[in-house]
C-alpha cells in the first residue's frame, strides 16, 4: 500500500453528486449553432483561419495556434460559420471574446482523419499531434498539453493522473473513468512516455469507488505496470494539482514553481482520455463530457460539442423554471456565466443551473474577528484574516508579505468564514491590482529606458553637429586664411576687385540651390499618379488642397515653437 | 459570543452564591449601558444596528468588566468603565474587529486609575460572617452611596485575596501567617477561589466546543505557574504558590475568557503561545512586585500592543516553502 | 549588578521616557507610520542618547564641576547637537534609505527633549558615569519600544475602519493615550 | 567667567574637529535617492509636473524643491508610493491636476501631412514616420503623455482611452455591504 500524505486544512463540503451518476454519459442533441470561442486555452488567442460564408466539416482548423504556447480550435460539426465576432464567454468579467459561430448543416461530416501507432512516430511528432488536435487540460487550467508533456531538462519521476474531482456537484470525470477507463489509461500511457516519466500515480477521492474500481480493472486488463490507481481521502481542494501532487507523493510544489522541477507532472483523465482520441484515432478534441446539474430534474453528464449554447444543453436536461442563472464549474471556484448564451468550452466540466433556492444569496457580510477558522482550512497554509485585511486596506506590499501569491483561489476560506466575508473576492482583486502595478511599472521602464536613450542620442546628434561644425569652421578658417593668403598674393600680384569676398558668394550659391530645390520640388509628381481615374484624381486634388491650406497654418503655428 | 457568555454562567452562580446577588446589578447595569454606548455609537458612524446589537460583543464586553469590578461599586463607576471600554476603544478604532485594545480591559485600567480607592472594595464572602447587606441595602449604595445603621465601608468589605497578602507582605508578614487568616480558604481566597473555579469549568466548555484553543489558556497559566513556582521555591516565606495565584484574581477569567479575544490576540498558533506567555510571566511580576493589587488587565493590554508585531514575526511557512520540499 | 539592571529595567519598562515620561513625542507621532522608519528611529536615537548620556556625564563632572553647574543645560545643548550632526553622517553615508525615511527627524533628534531630558534626569539623580550610560541607553532602548510596538499598531490600524475624523494622527493620539496607560501598571514594580 | 567662556570655547572646538573630520571621512556622492524617486514615477515623461522629464522631477523631490502632488499620470497611488518613501504625508492633488483614465495617442493618417513635429515631441520616441511621410504611433510604447499633441499643426492626433477587454480587465473591489447606504 501507497503512503497517502495529507496536505493542511481543506474542508468538507456536501458533495451533492449521486443526482449526476444515476444515468450513462448521454450524447447531447445537435444544437442549432455553435458559439466556439477561439480563446478556450492558456496562452495567446488562435487565429481564425475561416471566413464568414465558409462551409466548414467537422475536425476542420478554424483557429490556428499563435506563438509557442497556445492550441488549435476545430469546427466541432460540420455546417456554415455564420459570424466571427466578439461574444460574450464564460468569464468572471462577462466580456465578450472573439468567437466563431456556427450554423449545422445536421450531416456531421468529418474531414479526412485518421490515427496513428505513437510507437512509430518521434516524441515530437506525438507532441505536433497533440497541438493540431487542440488537446489541453480538461481539469480546468486549459494549460496545452503538448507543452506539458515535455520535460524538458527537468527528470520527471512521478506522472500524477488527476481523477480527485473534488468541487461538490461535478461528476465528468467520474463518469467518465468509470466508463473509459482504458481509453483515460492508454492516453496517460502516451504522456508518461513523452515524459519519460517513472511511474503514474492515479488519485481518485474515495467517494468515487465505482471509478476506482474501473481503473484498477483498466490496469489490469492493460497490464499498465507503471501504474497504480490510489484513494485518496475525499476532502476539498484535493483536486487541486498542487494538492494532489503533495496527497500522492509527499512533494510540496510552492507558489511559483512548476511541478516539473520537482519532478512531477499532473494530468487530468479526461486530458488522457482526448490525447488517446487525437493520437490513435486521429480525433481533434471536439467535444467534451460536461455534467449538468443543479436545479434541474433530470442531472448527468452529456457528451457535449464545444460551442454549444448553455442554454440549448441545460434544456436537455430539464431545466427547472426557477432557474435564474448558471454556473460554470463548481460551486466553490466556478464562474457565473454572463448569459446563457455562452458556447460550452474546453474548460467546461460542468453547468449547475441554480435558483434563489439552491445558491441563496450570500449573507451580509459582518466584521472579521480574526477567529482564524480561514487559516484552519486554509490548504496552501495561509493566514486569510491578514491577507484579507491587507487586501480590504489597498495595502498590497504587506499583502505580498503575507504571500499573497501563493493563494489558490480554492475558496474553502469564505466557506467556513462564520462572517460569510466574500474572502477570494478580496484576493482576487488584491492580486489583479498587483498585476496591473507590475504591467505599469514595466511600461515605466521601457519608457524610461527609450527617454533615456532618446536624450542620449539628441545629446550625440548635437556633439556630431557641434563637431562637424567645429572641423568645418577650422576648415573654413584655414580657407580663409589660404585665400586670404593667396588675396594677399594676388593683391601683391594683380589688383582685384574688392567686393569679391569669399562668404559672400557662399551665400549666393546656397540660395540658388535652395531655389532650384524648390523649383524642382513643385515640378515633380509622384510616379505612381499616371494612370488614375478621374474620382482618384478629385480626391488627390481635394486633399492637395487640404495640405496646402494646413501647410500654411503649420508654418504660421508651428514655427514659433520649432527649434 | 452567545457560547462565551453561556459559559461565563458558572462562574457568575458561584459569585452569587458566595457574594450575593449585587454583581447581578452592575452586570445588568453594564449590560444597559454597553448596548446603549454601542447604539449611539453604531448612529453615529452611520452603520446599521441590528447585525451589530446582535452579535453580542457588546454584552460581552460588558459582562467582562462588570466581573472585574467590586459589585459594590457605584452606579457611575459601572458606567463610566463601560462606555469608555465601548466608544473609545472599540467605536473609534472601526468597532468589531479593528480595536487593538481588549474593551474590556481598557475600561478596568481606565478606572483603576482613575478610581483606585472604589475598585478595592470588593464584598465579603457570606462565609466569613461578616456585616451583611440586604439586597435593597446593596442597591441603596450602589445608586445612593447611603450606607445603614452608620455602617462604615470598611465594614462590610474588604480588599482582594491578593490584595491582602501584598499589604501584610510589606508589612512583614509571612506567607504561611497571612494564609491563616479567614478570608483565605483552600487554594486562594475564600468564595473566590470557587468562583475562579467556575470560570475555569466554563473555559473547558469553550474548550471543548473549540470555540478557543488551548495554546492561549495552557499557555498563560502555564506561564504564571512556572514564574510563581520559581519564586515560591526560592523563598516560600515571601512568595505564595502558584495555585494560589491561578485561583485568586482575574487569572481564571483572564485566561479562557479576556486573552482568548480573537480580535485582540494573535491569530498564529505560534504567536498565541509568545502572547500568553508573556502576560504570564508579566501577570505574575505586577502582581508580585508592582504596585497594582493584580496585573491580568495591565499585562493583557501591555501583549494586545505587541499583538501585531508577534503576528507578523510568526507567520508560519506556507505550502511548499518550508525548505526541504517535503 | 542587580542595581545596574534595574536601572535597564525600570527605564525600559517602568519610567519608560515615552509612555510615563512623557518626552520625545515629536519623533514618537512622526515617525512611528511605518515600522523601517520606527527601528531605524530608535537605533539613531540609541546612538545619540548613550553616547550624550556619557559625554554630558563627563563634561558636567570634570568639565562643569559645581562652580558653573549654571552652564549644564547650555553645554549639553551644544554636546547633543554635535552628536547628532555626526549620527547624521554616519547615517547617511551608510544607509541613505534611512536617512530619507527619518527625514526631517533625523535633525530633530537635537530638539527631541528625551536626549535632553535623560542627560538632565541623570544630573538630577546624581548617577555615576556607568549608571548614567546605563539610565541613556536603557532610556532609548524604552523609546525604541514603544516606537516599535506603536509602529506596528498603526500599520495594522491602517486598515480598520476608523470613522473619518478620528483617522491619522487622532486615532495614533488615542492609541499612545491608551499606551501610556498600559504602561501605568509597571508603575511600581521598580521604584 | 573666563573659566565658563573657555568651557564652552573648548567644548565648540572639539566638537568643531570632530565634526569636521568626519565631514571629510563620511562624504556622500551623489545622491541615490533620486533613482528610488525616478522608479517610482510613471515614467511618461510628460512634464506636466513642470520639469522637463521624470527624472528632473525625482531630482526636485529629492532636493525637497518639489511637492511629491504634481505628477497627474502617476495617480494619488504614486503620491501615496512617494509619501511612503519619503517618509511624508499623503499630499492631494491641486486643483487642475487631477488624473485623467489611461489612454494612447492615435493619429488620424486622413489628416496627417508628415510634418515630424510630433516625432520631435514624443518623448519616448513612439512615433514613426519621416518629413512628408504620413506618421503612426507604437501603441505599445506610447506613453499616454499628450505631448504630441500641442505641436501637431492640424490636430490629427487625438488621445484614445484605453477601453476594458477581457485581456485587462480587472477584479473589482469587493462590494462591503455592510455600510449603509447613504
Amino acid at each position: 500500500m501507497k503512503a497517502i500524505f495529507r496536505f493542511h486544512g481543506g474542508i468538507h463540503p456536501p458533495t451533492h453528486k449521486a443526482a449526476s451518476t444515476r444515468t450513462p454519459i448521454t450524447p447531447a442533441a445537435l444544437p442549432s449553432k455553435l458559439v466556439i470561442p477561439l480563446h478556450q486555452h492558456v496562452g495567446i488567442r488562435a487565429k481564425a483561419v475561416v471566413q464568414v460564408g465558409e462551409r466548414v466539416l467537422k475536425g476542420q482548423v478554424i483557429g490556428r495556434p499563435e506563438g509557442r504556447l497556445s492550441s488549435t480550435v476545430h469546427a466541432s460539426t460540420s455546417g456554415t460559420v455564420s459570424a466571427i465576432d466578439m461574444q460574450l464567454v464564460a468569464h468572471h468579467s462577462g466580456l465578450p471574446d472573439l468567437c466563431v459561430t456556427l450554423i449545422p448543416d445536421g450531416k456531421d461530416e468529418w474531414i479526412e482523419h485518421g490515427g496513428v501507432d505513437y510507437k512509430q512516430i518521434s516524441h515530437t511528432e506525438v507532441r505536433h499531434l497533440l497541438r493540431q488536435a487542440g488537446v489541453v487540460g480538461l481539469g480546468g487550467a486549459v494549460f496545452p498539453s503538448d507543452v506539458k508533456a515535455y520535460s524538458n531538462k527537468h527528470k520527471i519521476k512521478t506522472m500524477v493522473l488527476n481523477g480527485a474531482e473534488c468541487e461538490p456537484y461535478i461528476t465528468c470525470d467520474d463518469m467518465l473513468m468509470r466508463e473509459r477507463a482504458h481509453d483515460i489509461l492508454r492516453g496517460a500511457e502516451v504522456l508518461r512516455e513523452l515524459l519519460y516519466a517513472e511511474e503514474v500515480l492515479v488519485g481518485i477521492e474515495d467517494n468515487k469507488p465505482e471509478a476506482i474500481a474501473a481503473m484498477r480493472q483498466a490496469v489490469i486488463d492493460d497490464q499498465h505496470e507503471h501504474m497504480r490507481v490510489i484513494s485518496v481521502p475525499t476532502v476539498y481542494p484535493s483536486g487541486g494539482a498542487k494538492q494532489l501532487i503533495r496527497i500522492l507523493t509527499g512533494i510540496e510544489v510552492a507558489a511559483g514553481v512548476r511541478s516539473p522541477e520537482m519532478g512531477v507532472q499532473c494530468f487530468n483523465v479526461a486530458t488522457a482520455y482526448s490525447a488517446w482520441r487525437a493520437i490513435r484515432h486521429g480525433e481533434p478534441l471536439l467535444s467534451r463530457i460536461v455534467t449538468v446539474t443543479g436545479n434541474v430534474d433530470d442531472a448527468r453528464n452529456f457528451e457535449v460539442l464545444l460551442g454549444t449554447p448553455v442554454d440549448e444543453l441545460v434544456t436537455q436536461a430539464g431545466r427547472r423554471p426557477d432557474t435564474d442563472r448558471h454556473i460554470m464549474g463548481g460551486p466553490m471556484m466556478g464562474v457565473q456565466l454572463p448569459a446563457a448564451t455562452v458556447g460550452v468550452a474546453k474548460a467546461t466540466n460542468c453547468i449547475i443551473a441554480s435558483s434563489p433556492a439552491l445558491f441563496p444569496p450570500p449573507q451580509p457580510a459582518l466584521p472579521c474577528i480574526r477567529c482564524t477558522r480561514c487559516a484552519e482550512v486554509c490548504p496552501a497554509e495561509l493566514q486569510p484574516q491578514d491577507l484579507y485585511w491587507f487586501a480590504k486596506s489597498n495595502n498590497f506590499g504587506k499583502a505580498q508579505e503575507f504571500h499573497l501569491f501563493d493563494c489558490i483561489e480554492c475558496g474553502a476560506c469564505a466557506y467556513v468564514c462564520p462572517s460569510h466575508i466574500p474572502l477570494v473576492s478580496y484576493y482576487r482583486y488584491a492580486k489583479s491590482e498587483i498585476w496591473e502595478r507590475e504591467q505599469e511599472s514595466q511600461a515605466a521602464e521601457l519608457a524610461r529606458e527609450r527617454h533615456e536613450y532618446r536624450q542620449y542620442r539628441i545629446e550625440r546628434e548635437k556633439q556630431e553637429k557641434a563637431e562637424k561644425l567645429a572641423q568645418k569652421e577650422k576648415a573654413a578658417a584655414a580657407a580663409k586664411a589660404a585665400a586670404a593668403a593667396a588675396a594677399e598674393k594676388a593683391r601683391l600680384d594683380t589688383p582685384s576687385d574688392p567686393d569679391a569676398d569669399p562668404d559672400d558668394t557662399m551665400q549666393l550659391r546656397i540660395e540658388a540651390a535652395l531655389a532650384r530645390a524648390k523649383e524642382q520640388a513643385a515640378t515633380t509628381q509622384p510616379k505612381n499618379t499616371d494612370t488614375l481615374t478621374p474620382q482618384q484624381q478629385a480626391e488627390i486634388n481635394e486633399i492637395d488642397a487640404r495640405r496646402a491650406r494646413i501647410h500654411a497654418s503649420a508654418h504660421h503655428d508651428a514655427e514659433p515653437k520649432n527649434e | 459570543m452567545l457560547k462565551v457568555m453561556l459559559a461565563l454562567i458558572p462562574g457568575i452562580a458561584l459569585y452569587v452564591w458566595y457574594f450575593g446577588p449585587a454583581i447581578l446589578v452592575s452586570i445588568t447595569l453594564a449590560s444597559i449601558t454597553a448596548l446603549a454606548t454601542e447604539a449611539a455609537m453604531l448612529k453615529l458612524r452611520d452603520r446599521p444596528l441590528k447585525p451589530f446589537l446582535s452579535d453580542n460583543s457588546a454584552l460581552l464586553t460588558a459582562w467582562l468588566l462588570a466581573l472585574s469590578i467590586p459589585p459594590l461599586a457605584p452606579w457611575w463607576l459601572v458606567v463610566v468603565g463601560t462606555t469608555f471600554a465601548i466608544s473609545v476603544s472599540k467605536h473609534l478604532y472601526g468597532g468589531l474587529g479593528s480595536n487593538p485594545f481588549n474593551p474590556a480591559m481598557i475600561g478596568y485600567a481606565v478606572l483603576i486609575i482613575s478610581f483606585p480607592m472604589h475598585m478595592t472594595h470588593w464584598l465579603t464572602p457570606h462565609a466569613l460572617g461578616g456585616v451583611e447587606l440586604t439586597f435593597a441595602e446593596q442597591l441603596g449604595y450602589i445608586f445612593n452611596g447611603a450606607l445603614p445603621r452608620g455602617l462604615t465601608l470598611d465594614a462590610i468589605t474588604m480588599a482582594t485575596a491578593l490584595d491582602t497578602m501584598k499589604t501584610q507582605l510589606h508589612l512583614g508578614l509571612s506567607v504561611s501567617d497571612i494564609r491563616d487568616m479567614p478570608i483565605y480558604g483552600r487554594l486562594a481566597g475564600q468564595g473566590s477561589e470557587m468562583v475562579a473555579l467556575g470560570f475555569a469549568l466554563g473555559g473547558i466548555y469553550l474548550l471543548l466546543n473549540r470555540i478557543i484553543t488551548w495554546h492561549l489558556p495552557l499557555a498563560y497559566l502555564g506561564a504564571l505557574f512556572a514564574t510563581a513556582g520559581i519564586f515560591h521555591l526560592v523563598d516560600p516565606a515571601h512568595y505564595v504558590t502558584p495555585l494560589f495565584h491561578w485561583f485568586s484574581g482575574a487569572a481564571m477569567i483572564g485566561a479562557f475568557f479576556i486573552l482568548t479575544d480573537p480580535v485582540t490576540s494573535p491569530t498564529t498558533a505560534k504567536g498565541k503561545i509568545i502572547f500568553a506567555l508573556g502576560a504570564g510571566i508579566l501577570t505574575y511580576l505586577i502582581r508580585a512586585f508592582g504596585g497594582f493589587p493584580d496585573g491580568m488587565a495591565f499585562a493583557t493590554l501591555f501583549m494586545n500592543i505587541c499583538v501585531p508585531l508577534i503576528d507578523a514575526w510568526t507567520q508560519p511557512k506556507v505550502f511548499g516553502k518550508k525548505g526541504d520540499g517535503k | 549588578m542587580t542595581e545596574y539592571l534595574l536601572i535597564l529595567v525600570g527605564t525600559v519598562f517602568v519610567n519608560n521616557i515615552v509612555m510615563v515620561k512623557i518626552l520625545g513625542l515629536c519623533p514618537f507621532m512622526g515617525v512611528s507610520k511605518k515600522l523601517e522608519a520606527a527601528v531605524g528611529m530608535g537605533a539613531a536615537t540609541t546612538f545619540v542618547l548613550t553616547l550624550g548620556s556619557g559625554a554630558s556625564y563627563l563634561i558636567q563632572h570634570y568639565l562643569l564641576g559645581p562652580d558653573l553647574a549654571y552652564l549644564t543645560t547650555l553645554s549639553f545643548i551644544v554636546v547633543i547637537a554635535g552628536i547628532v550632526q555626526f549620527t547624521e553622517m554616519v547615517v547617511q553615508k551608510t544607509s541613505p534609505a534611512l536617512y530619507q525615511v527619518l527625514g526631517i527627524y533625523l535633525p530633530l533628534i537635537t530638539t527631541n527633549c528625551a536626549v535632553l531630558g535623560i542627560p538632565l534626569l541623570n544630573v538630577q539623580a546624581k548617577h555615576d558615569f556607568m549608571e548614567s550610560l546605563l539610565f541613556g541607553f536603557g532610556g532609548a532602548v524604552g523609546f525604541t519600544l514603544v516606537m516599535v510596538l506603536f509602529a506596528g499598531i498603526r500599520e495594522r490600524l491602517e486598515g480598520a475602519d476608523v470613522p473619518g475624523i478620528f483617522k491619522g494622527s487622532a486615532i495614533a493620539m488615542i492609541t499612545a493615550g491608551l499606551m501610556s496607560l498600559t504602561f501605568m501598571g509597571f508603575s511600581g514594580l521598580v521604584k | 567667567m573666563i573659566s565658563a567662556l573657555l568651557v564652552m570655547i573648548g567644548i565648540a572646538a572639539f566638537l568643531g574637529t570632530v565634526l569636521g573630520f568626519s565631514a571629510i571621512r563620511f562624504k556622500v556622492q551623489g545622491n541615490p535617492l533620486v533613482d528610488k524617486i525616478d522608479a517610482v514615477l510613471p515614467q511618461t515623461q510628460c512634464g506636466q509636473c513642470g520639469y522637463p522629464g521624470c527624472k528632473p522631477y525625482a531630482e526636485a523631490i529629492a532636493k525637497g524643491e518639489a511637492e511629491i502632488n504634481l505628477c497627474p499620470p502617476g495617480g494619488e497611488d504614486g503620491i501615496h508610493k512617494l509619501a511612503d518613501l519619503l517618509g511624508k504625508e499623503f499630499v492631494p492633488f491641486g486643483e487642475g491636476a487631477a488624473p485623467k483614465g489611461k489612454s494612447v495617442a492615435f493619429i488620424d493618417e486622413n489628416t496627417c501631412i508628415g510634418c515630424t513635429l510630433c516625432i520631435q515631441a514624443c518623448p519616448v520616441d513612439a512615433i514613426v514616420g519621416a518629413a512628408k511621410q504620413m506618421h503612426t504611433i507604437i501603441a505599445s510604447e506610447c506613453t499616454g503623455c499628450e505631448l504630441c499633441l500641442a505641436p501637431c499643426p492640424v490636430d490629427c492626433i487625438s488621445m484614445l482611452p484605453i477601453a476594458e477587454d477581457i485581456t485587462n480587465w480587472k477584479w473589482r473591489y469587493p462590494v462591503f455591504p455592510i455600510r449603509n447606504a447613504a
